[in-house]
């Protein structure tokens, strides 16, 4: 497995972002979904939505350009793509419920069986808020979600069934980790890649959820 | 990346018999003609349109109705229409009245991916005959359901390449929410300006829901 | 009672201008209300909304000044006085069924007793539609109806119980007609101002509803 | 005609203790930060707050929390507010969670006069507790009701003297919506100009729902 937590992260962002397709609106969580932006692929166009009402935000400004009002969903200044339009929070969730982001990449807590995510609340310890987390899974074409296979205390995050609160009841579309790409299927947790530098056996020992192993899994097709 | 542009006929050829389409406009302000005048062209049929009205019989979407594409409208008035009442009473044109504002708000529900809305309108009338009720503080109000469409036709008054798109004045009406509730959303253009030659505030439509672009004969 | 079909409009028009307040956010129907327009008492300023999208409509252009895209719900050319602002239907009837809407004046087929009005609709006759007026009369902060006060056979239109379609179970708040002014209250129908020319008599003769009448009852303040 | 324009003073005067109050802003950005220091100053006491979030302790809404002149927030996000969370914790401020998709829509609802919507968003997770869930073909929704306050406090770039308003990028957020839905509205703005020197097509709220204007720091 990846030792290096930080080579961990890029891993994950480059797979990614190999799922953006050209003309793709996509809306990136905060974290290790906020990478993906720096690893598009040669040839491919994509337009990122932000919550907070932008459609085609890049990234952030030069010092010293930043606008007050120009931010994205953590906050941050970013910039204008040519082409971006600015809308109030109604018709920026009308945009994500009503299927018109192709794709959501979202930071996880647990992902389960049936592909139900929890990244939100860990019930007495950290209650943040769902921001715009539910409407997101629950409305955007494609959702991927973007994590670390493992905790820090080496528990699973891939699990039978979610303990924590969920997110939604729309399942996942593909679960991206610093070990391996799983996709969510009608029978099951799909094991798809497997990441440079890690076993087979890694990635079930770590994977508290049941796999369907294919005979032959690739690694992914991403540099370290 | 795909280029949104094509032409009347291109657009037309995509819509089947039998489609449910929505078209802007408000007694014809705000209407694609041109697309209107492609599918009496090409003789569509049993078409159902959802609008707001049914214009006049010579103008807007009157035209499809006097040329008979037209099953099922569902609209919120078409007095303004004469052959509309008249193929009505015949009985080849049914036509689902709606209250204006419910209607508006339908739209944007199945843009916007709800499930609908709740209203105060209608409630003790006729519009509330087969519908749900719900009581929010003691207050009623009906259960107001989503609309989708195969296909919004649309004007705008200018687009970028993109299908960022500025409505203008009172053409706007329907055309916005209709926009974001077509599964294929063509609009019809008077003036196309190169991306990046609108300012971000002035966006009434982010191209997100725009398919395809036609351009249109700017008055 | 006024015999000139006109010059009864005129009166109901000029009537309904002041209950007009300045500042107010006015809808005017089509017909006679929108008459009321030609008769904003001096120094009183108000603003007209139209459903199609617009707050701030001004009077029709000048011949050869008419835009395609100016035009009020009745599909006719208008224009903008300074500060006008134009919007979707969705925000048109966010601000009507919101309350935003100061008074609102249209058109009636019947009121009833408690203040109940059809006006969309004759079964089997007339069906054009109820365009906006469910939303308004449902929405508005003040409603009136200003019609003539009998049928052209010389049915009234105050009626005990309409027999037509409703357009709300919302109460209307005041009936100006060619022969009265009339309040909608908690206890009936209140007969405020009766017509010049015309006689209480007549106004009973002519009015189906039962009518509370004060002992004294002026004349409309309006010239003819 | 009354002249909305007014002080920063007369308008938090207004404001009783214990009022519902909406506030616009996201993490900071369109928060009317002139109008939340009044607040501060007159030590207004056990308010409620709807906003997007709160910000940050020494930012927008989160200087409210910071001065603890809330008892209740509704809001989306509380993350970048310790002073928030441990408030919570220890008891003296309540929270309750929407999701922000729901949140803006139950805001807009209570401007536009509607009882609520029906969304799919909370289904089967906690948010659904205690909410009527309604059947759609086949599809369950969640019942989100209206809401409403007795002031909404929001910033605009731009206002004409009526109260004409538009707003700035990101900085527009729950702005427009919460402009409907208070029983009065007061609007910060940066930029006044006369009535009639903003083009029709780029009002983003028109002014019969602006209630009060005041000055603020140009940014």
């Amino acid at each position: 497995m990846i030792q290096d937590p930080k080579i961990g992260r890029t891993v994950i962002a480059k797979r990614v972002a190999l799922e953006l397709k050209d003309g793709d609106i996509v809306n990136l969580g905060i974290g290790i979904p906020t990478l993906v932006a720096n690893y598009i692929p040669k040839g491919v166009t994509v337009f990122f939505q932000s919550e907070n009402g932008i459609l085609g935000m890049g990234p952030a400004p030069e010092p010293g350009y930043e606008h007050p009002n120009l931010t994205n969903a953590g906050g941050s200044p970013v910039t204008f793509l040519p082409g971006a339009a600015a809308f109030d929070s109604a018709t920026s969730f009308g945009l994500i419920r009503g299927g018109h982001v192709d794709i959501t990449v979202l930071g996880g807590l647990q992902v389960d069986e049936e592909g139900h995510l929890a990244n939100w609340m860990i019930p007495g310890k950290l209650i943040p808020g769902m921001g715009g987390a539910m409407d997101l899974v629950t409305g955007a074409k494609r959702v991927i979600v973007a994590m670390t296979h493992i905790e820090k205390n080496g528990a699973s995050k891939i699990v039978k069934k979610c303990t924590l609160p969920l997110t939604s009841v729309r399942r996942v579309d593909l679960i991206v980790t610093n070990m391996a790409v799983i996709e969510v299927t009608e029978k099951g947790l799909l094991l798809k890649e497997i990441a440079p530098q890690t076993t087979l056996d890694e990635v079930l020992k770590y994977t508290e959820a049941s796999l369907i192993v294919p005979e032959q899994v690739p690694t992914m097709p991403v540099s370290l | 990346m795909k280029n949104k542009l094509i032409s009347v006929e291109q657009a037309i050829e995509m819509i089947p018999d039998g489609a449910v389409l929505m078209i802007g406009g408000f007694l014809g302000d705000g209407t694609p003609e041109l697309l209107v005048d492609g599918l009496i062209k090409a003789g569509k049929k049993n078409l159902t349109v959802i609008a707001n009205d049914t214009a006049f019989p010579d103008r807007g979407i009157g035209k499809l109705i006097a040329n008979k594409l037209v099953k099922k409208v569902i609209v919120s008035h078409i007095g303004t229409n004469p052959e509309t009442q008249k193929q009505m009473i015949e009985g080849t044109l049914e036509v689902e009245l709606v209250p204006q504002g419910t209607l508006a708000e339908r739209v944007r529900a199945g843009g916007f991916g709800l499930g609908g809305i709740l209203t105060p309108t209608g409630v003790g009338t006729v519009v509330e005959n087969g519908k749900q009720k719900i009581t929010i503080n003691g207050k009623e109000f009906l259960v107001e359901t989503a609309l989708k469409a195969d296909f919004a036709l649309i004007k705008a008054k200018k687009a970028d390449f993109l299908g960022n798109l500025v409505f203008n004045y009172t053409a706007r009406n329907f055309n916005p929410l209709m926009a974001f509730a077509g599964n294929v959303t063509i609009v019809e253009v008077d003036e196309l300006v190169p991306v990046g030659g609108i300012d971000p505030n002035e966006v009434h439509v982010p191209h997100a829901v725009v398919d395809y672009i036609v351009r249109g004969n700017a008055k």
